[in-house]
């Protein structure tokens, strides 16, 4: 005989503004099993979940109900004051009252009623509850970080410091992300590569890290402490080992017509290249698509120069395959495309650039060695306009609905650098609003209006129009003035909205992560878990979450880092138990489940059966693996006979669900 | 048909853990209301949702059921809800050619973030059934409320 | 005897049907005939008998036995019996009319089913002659006349009148309530016709078929039969014989949870099911050949040992017609016979 | 061809190359045929039959055969072997225990369509250049032979063996039937009248379980209708909604199984076209997620366990058709 405990919890005024908890506690005392039925302040408390404990005891209960917040919120506080009582943490059922009915409803007449059926339903699921036990299962003591950006650097460095082994998979040839391509920081202006590469340095340098770079992450099986993780190291053409990085063979290559992605096209590399000079590895990589020799098979000079012999022209996409405990994402982001915003005459005209563009063309390594040339007629600009909100903040389908968060800062650092260098140059600002919530960051912006002289004005550029001298049109509005202008520019810089990277959308699928509509990695929880996925150990690292500065970023790596190392430190973590399994004697052995596993988790076996008849027959019947099951319970619907049933969400207990709604 | 007054639906909504019902939690923190007439029973994916169930809600009261899952893409489990989209695609078809009315069930993507969807997406359900009334083409008559 | 023009026999339907409830069998579609309750308009069969038979009438597929009202821990139970309402079942074939006796046999023995028999003081039958027996009819295997039917009343068609002759008080009293209809006939045409549908029940395919080799002394000569594995082979174990079967009178009782309480009812079942008799042990016949073997042996052995040598079964032909994979009752009796 | 099967089954019964023989056998009338395994060169000279009323599919019957020892020759008709296929697939059949002879298919004729011209009393059915002469106690009837021809074999899907290890005869195409014509019909009516159409004819189910007994998709070892543990077990229609759930839950478990063999409605003591709600199944899956049918290979993914990223969103149901 069942003997059910329910607590109400009144959730301070939370709860109890809208639901009559004591009529809740009544009605459902009087709910078959049930022997004990109580309200309370705040069940979660302390002395709340102290009530729970000693009702369990005293009452000898065999199964208890919580009508409280969402499962979501407190289940786990609830099982474990269960289990501290002697009672299987299982055996608890919570009913939502608060986010699914207090919260939005009004009248307390309707609400109640309908507080009673929550509460009533999880009573009927409660009595068929059967207590769970959860598996162990061994973490492996190695992390993957993917994505080499400084929030991958600076991840891998710190699980390394806590002494375990951590692969970074860098997709480009070489690590350092967008900070590379930076010139300098806001709001310390201090050089971007002076503070990247000595990290870069120290990661290819640390014994317990190993870097694949030119590498993608092919395939992710398992589940947390046990990932395996196969990743697909993309041909460079070039022998990393033996590559010595002199960069003789860049030279001597006669294909020099490769637009330089490092440099955002504004100028041209070799077909064989090293990004940047302190790339990490610095190894040379082919551009197949520009390589005469892998064209035409014609050329080969590379390989005639290289003293090391590193060159390998038949060199093919490998897969190594390696276990994992946690997995850090840090895919971060890019400037979106702007080839819809024709209004910006981003692609008619070469002098209206992105910020990042910008930054190339300011950096000493760019294209102009570090003097801002138009790159048109590579001619000083006199005039230069800065539009903001290229893409962020927008409704329509072009842009995207939020803020980059980095533009408004990054903008004040290019106006007062330029300004800084070349004060004849007058800049000019289009702003929808400032936006400067960090440390120093007011400072840094009103630095920009009030001791560099640069023109922000409210408004919004309308068009952007190449003229036949040379010079831009800017045509826009004051809003403050209340008046429209147009501006003879030189130069036009976009702030374009960012965007994650086109590779994250793929990888949350293989990491069965999951996404906001922005293809942005969605926090286990906003406020209390920002590091991690919901997916049990995988753990979000920089901009892959949301827009986020250098020290946002830095930090948030810092923070996936410490939960990695925390699951890393652990030689064995507790299974899901709520998994599926097989009735043997009903099961058909059809494959039905197995083909519609996520997780490889159902094997066959053949079987051998005593019939009641005292003759045996042997049977293929179907076998999970409690370890490698994660309970989505797919299986059970593909299973015609029923055999396949999911502990803690089984069946019975959800039929009868069903009927206590609908009763 | 003819609209009962004051006619009160009995719907079910099955919501999966990761999203749908995180969806609804997040509804209820920004306080977006929708009628009480929703009850939501918690699964782990969408994909656990069997036929019976919702053949279970509408013998034992129901007048409507709909089912939520993380968008197609967004599973928490990689595919379920694709499996999901086949079965319950192909199941309503099914009672559509029984005759059953097409309103009674549905099924949503609504991810954790879109608590104003769900609210929105009760709200409108739970209309519709009100418009069809009360469901007697798939009902037990053994069950009808007295 | 009395007798009523074929012309006006709906004018008589629809008199009876003002009064009490009357079923007729009537055609649900070509080929295929049901009893439905009688309304203006609704023609007779030309089919020899109805596809389902007519123990419906008194022993119906579902049948609500209580009602348990369950209030949060609080049970009532509610006794549900109330008197049914006289009805009249016309054109009952002579073999259904006996499977009425069988059906009394099992439920109006100590301890009377109270719910059959309710039905049954209620109900009256009316019957008809059989004129044009099918190839699987065989009820003369179990001493039926089809020409002369039993039933509260029997009727016989002469081509041009039915002629109605009560046997019971009941029928008794049913001639009397349509005595305004009827008229003195001659009953020499009719004779006639039953001669030849006699003369024609002789050369039927099965007419040769008997249960000498059957009774109840017979459970060790077949109980054991090694004819048992090869008959049961195909079966699919469905339950269409047993449902489609005017003697078959087993049944389970079930509890249905309503929401608000508990409705136990009582529904056919069928040996031929694997979870026939399933008790706390499993099953007691673990294989369809068990099962196979269980339906035969009571109708053939168990029923006759004790029912004073009554068969259960009446030839109908039902079975021999319905069944998915053709096997029956015939089959089953004459490879048994077979020594 | 009967003779030809006869002489094949001996031979190979002979020459120790199978054990059994699962064929069909005549029974008391010309048309009650069971099928039968045979282990005897006497039995099959005595009893085997294969004519136009050996419609019965004798695919499902090899899961049990094949759980005991030895092999067994299996003549299966086009349709059959579509079943086969799926069995085989499912790993409830066990082929390397067949030996399977390819036959040449229906159609095959209804003795049920027979009875309802009113012809009664039958002594024997002979096709007479595709007229039928039926002998019968009062007297010989004739009809032409398509009136009578089985509805599954009316809407034949396929002529061509799917598997096999022999043929006798010829081998045929797949067809270009006209099997959806009812679906489409259903699907053109409104929905009240298609809930009175199913109403009308599900009522009639007496739950007798043919259907599901017949149905060679259904092997489960334990069905969920006959197993209390599941919830939904039940033993008679005692409700309409019982009648609906039963006839839905199963052509759920047989969606994208079903070769469409026409089994169910063939043995349906009621007459319930039931084929059409798995043709219904049939045809949205070969409309929604592409042409497939089940038993035709061995190897493909079943559509219910696959999928594709830009299927359609369930709200095709509301988008089509008539409400």
């Amino acid at each position: 005989m069942q003997r059910i405990g329910v607590f109400v919890c009144h959730c301070g005024t939370n709860i109890a503004a809208t639901v009559d908890v004591k009529a809740v506690a009544e009605a459902l005392g009087h709910e078959p099993g049930v022997v004990i039925s109580q309200d309370y302040q705040y069940m979660c408390s302390e002395s709340g979940q102290e009530l729970v404990k000693n009702a369990i005891k005293e009452q000898k209960l065999t199964g208890v109900v919580i009508c409280s917040c969402s499962p979501r919120m407190h289940e786990n506080t609830f099982r474990k004051a269960a289990a501290s009582a002697g009672l299987n943490p299982y055996l608890v059922e919570i009913a939502n009252i608060r986010e699914q009915c207090s919260w939005i409803h009004k009248d307390i007449a309707t609400a109640t009623e309908k507080a009673i059926i929550l509460g009533r339903t999880a009573v009927a699921k409660v009595h068929l509850n059967t207590p769970l036990n959860s598996m162990e299962s061994p973490v492996v003591k190695r992390a993957l970080v993917i994505g080499g950006g400084i929030a991958g650097i600076q991840t891998a460095l710190d699980i390394a410091e806590a002494g375990f082994d951590v692969d970074i998979v860098e997709k480009q040839p070489t690590i350092g992300g967008k900070m590379a391509q930076i010139d300098k920081t806001f709001p310390t202006l201090d050089c971007a590569a002076c503070i990247l590469t000595p990290k870069m340095v120290e990661a290819s340098q640390n014994e317990r890290i190993t870097i694949h770079s030119f590498s993608e992450v092919a395939d992710v099986k398992g589940f947390v402490g046990n990932f395996t993780v196969k990743i697909k190291k993309k041909a460079r053409f070039v022998d990393e080992t033996k590559c010595t990085g002199c960069g003789l063979c860049t030279e001597k290559c006669p294909m020099k017509k490769v637009p330089n992605e490092f440099n955002m096209g504004l100028d041209n590399r070799s077909a064989i290249y090293i990004p940047f000079a302190q790339a990490v590895p610095k190894v040379a990589t082919i551009d197949p698509n520009y390589c005469m020799m892998l064209k035409t098979g014609k050329c080969g000079v590379c390989s005639k120069v290289c003293s090391a012999g590193a060159i390998d022209y038949k060199q093919q996409d490998t897969f190594i395959e390696q276990q994992y405990g946690a997995i850090v994402v840090a895919t971060g982001f890019n400037p979106i495309n702007l080839d819809k915003y024709d209004e910006f005459a981003y692609n008619q005209c070469p002098d209206v650039v992105t910020s990042l563009e910008l930054e190339r063309l300011m950096n000493a390594a760019g294209p102009n060695g570090g003097t801002l040339l138009r790159p048109s007629d590579k001619t000083h600009p006199h005039t230069i306009v800065f539009v903001q909100c290229v893409g962020s903040r927008c409704d329509d389908e072009k842009g995207k609905p939020y803020c980059s968060k980095i533009c408004c800062m990054y903008t004040a650092k290019h106006a007062m650098l330029i300004r800084e260098k070349y004060p004849d140059t007058e800049v000019y600002v289009f702003y929808i609003d400032v936006r400067t919530p960090g440390k120093n960051f007011d400072e840094f912006y009103r630095r920009a209006v009030e001791q560099y002289n640069v023109h922000y004005i409210k408004g919004m550029v309308g068009k952007v129009t190449p003229k036949s001298d040379g010079k831009i049109d800017v045509q826009a509005s004051d809003l403050l003035a209340n008046e429209q202008l147009h501006i003879n520019a030189d130069m036009v810089v976009l702030a374009a909205a960012i965007e994650p990277d086109k590779t994250a959308r793929p990888l949350a699928t293989m990491l069965t992560t999951q996404m906001d509509t922005n293809d942005f990695f969605t926090e286990a929880h906003p406020k209390l878990r920002p590091v991690e996925s919901a997916t049990a150990g995988i753990f979000l690292s920089g901009a892959c979450q949301g827009p986020k500065d250098i020290p946002e970023t830095v930090a948030q790596a810092s923070a996936a880092a410490a939960k990695a190392i925390g699951l890393l430190c652990k030689n064995s973590i507790t299974c899901n138990p709520c998994v599926a399994h097989s009735d043997e004697l009903m099961c058909n052995g059809c494959s039905s489940c197995e083909k519609v596993c996520p997780y490889g988790a159902i094997t066959y076996i053949d079987k051998e059966f005593r019939m009641p008849d005292r003759t045996t027959k042997v049977r293929r019947v179907a076998s999970v693996n409690p370890a490698v099951c994660q309970g989505c319970g797919a299986c059970t619907v593909a299973c015609p006979s029923g055999a396949m049933d999911l502990s803690g969400f089984s069946n019975s207990q959800i039929m009868a669900e069903v009927d206590a709604i609908c009763k | 048909m003819q609209v009962k007054e004051n006619f009160e639906p009995v719907i079910v909504a099955f919501c999966c853990n990761w999203c749908s019902y995180a969806g609804a939690d997040l509804s209820g923190t920004n306080r977006l209301n929708y009628p009480t007439n929703v009850k939501i029973i918690r699964v782990p994916c969408s994909c656990r949702v069997n036929p019976m169930f919702i053949l279970r809600a509408f013998q034992k009261g129901a007048d409507g059921v709909i089912i939520c899952g993380c968008h197609p893409g967004d599973c928490h489990y990689t595919s379920g809800n694709y499996f999901t989209r086949r079965r319950i695609t192909l199941l309503y078809s099914m009672l559509d050619f029984l005759g059953i009315e097409r309103n009674r069930t549905r099924l949503e993507w609504v991810s954790a973030a879109e608590g104003a969807k769900f609210a929105a997406t009760m709200q409108q359900f739970t209309e519709d059934v009100k418009a069809l009334g009360p469901n007697r083409r798939l009902e037990d008559l053994r069950c009808r409320k007295q | 005897m009395q007798k009523i023009s074929k012309a006006k026999l709906y004018e008589l339907f629809d008199d009876i049907a003002s009064k009490q409830t009357l079923y007729i069998p009537t055609d649900r579609e070509a080929g295929a005939a049901e009893y439905r309750k009688y309304e203006s308009g609704m023609k007779l069969t030309k089919e020899l008998n109805t596809v389902r038979s007519a123990k419906d009438f008194f022993f119906p597929q579902t049948e609500n036995l209580a009602e348990f009202k369950i209030d949060g821990k609080n049970i009532e139970v509610r006794d549900i019996r109330e008197e049914c309402e006289d009805f009249v079942i016309f054109g009952v074939r002579a073999c259904d009319a006996k499977s009425f006796t069988i059906l009394d046999k099992v439920f109006l023995c100590e301890p009377v089913d109270s719910f059959y028999k309710n039905r049954r003081d209620h109900g009256t039958v009316v019957t008809m002659a059989c004129k044009r027996p099918a190839e699987t009819c065989f009820c003369k295997t179990f001493g039926i006349d089809p020409t002369v039917p039993g039933g509260d009343v029997s009727c016989f068609d002469d081509g041009e009148s039915i002629f109605f002759l009560a046997n019971t008080d009941k029928g008794e009293k049913f001639v009397e309530s349509i005595s305004s209809f009827l008229e003195d006939g001659d009953t020499d045409k009719l004779m006639e016709v039953q001669t030849r549908a006699r003369e024609i029940m002789g050369r039927l395919p099965l007419a040769k078929l008997s249960t000498e080799n059957f009774g109840g002394d017979k459970l060790n000569e077949y109980f054991n039969s090694d004819k048992w594995a090869e008959l049961s082979e195909a079966c699919l174990g469905c339950g269409t014989c047993t449902f489609v079967c005017p003697t078959c009178q087993c049944y389970d009782i079930k509890d249905f949870n309503t929401g608000h309480g508990i409705k136990r009812f009582r529904c056919w079942d069928s040996c031929m099911y694997s979870d026939f008799t399933k008790m706390a042990h499993g099953n007691p016949r673990l294989t369809q050949l068990e099962r196979f073997r269980q339906r035969f042996m009571h109708k053939l052995v168990y029923f006759p040992a004790n029912n004073d040598g009554e068969f259960g079964c009446v030839g109908c032909g039902r079975c021999l017609a319905k069944c998915p994979i053709s096997m029956n009752i015939v089959k089953v009796m004459k490879a048994l016979e077979a020594k | 061809m009967q003779e030809a099967m006869i002489k094949r089954a001996k031979e190979l019964l002979a020459d120790g190359s199978v054990d059994r023989v699962i064929g069909w056998k005549r029974g008391e009338f010309t048309y009650d045929i069971t099928p039968a395994v045979f282990t005897s060169a006497e039995e099959i000279d005595s009893d085997f039959v294969c004519d136009d009323f050996t419609a019965a599919n004798v695919s499902k019957y090899l899961v049990k055969e094949t759980q005991k020892e030895g092999k067994v020759l299996a003549f299966l008709k086009p349709c059959d072997t579509y079943s086969f296929n799926q069995l085989v697939k499912e790993h409830r059949i066990d082929r390397e225990k067949v030996y399977v002879i390819g036959i040449e298919g229906g159609p095959k004729l209804d003795i049920e369509k027979i009875k309802a011209k009113g012809i009664t009393g039958i002594l024997s059915v002979k096709n007479e250049d595709y007229t039928l002469r039926i002998e019968t106690i009062y007297g010989t009837q004739t009809m032409p032979f398509y009136e009578a021809v089985l509805d599954k074999c009316a809407s034949c899907k396929s002529k061509k063996h799917v598997v096999f290890d022999e043929l006798i005869g010829e081998d045929g195409d797949v067809l270009d039937s006209n099997r959806f014509e009812m679906v489409e019909k259903l699907e053109n009516m409104t929905s009240q009248e298609r809930f009175d159409f199913w109403r009308d004819q599900l009522s009639k189910c007496i739950r007798c379980n043919a259907c599901r007994n017949v149905c060679p998709a259904c092997t489960c070892e334990n069905c969920v209708f006959d197993n209390p543990k599941s919830g939904i077990d039940n033993k008679a229609p005692a409700d309409s909604f019982e009648e609906n759930m039963f006839h839905i839950i199963r052509a759920f478990h047989v969606a994208g199984r079903c070769t469409d063999c026409g089994e169910c409605s063939r043995v349906c003591p009621q007459h319930i076209p039931l084929h059409l709600l798995n043709r219904k199944f049939i045809k949205d899956i070969n409309e929604l997620y592409g042409e497939y049918q089940a038993g035709a290979d061995t190897t493909s993914r079943a559509p219910l366990t696959d999928y594709t990223k830009d299927d359609c969103e369930p709200s095709v149901v509301h988008e089509r058709g008539v409400e």
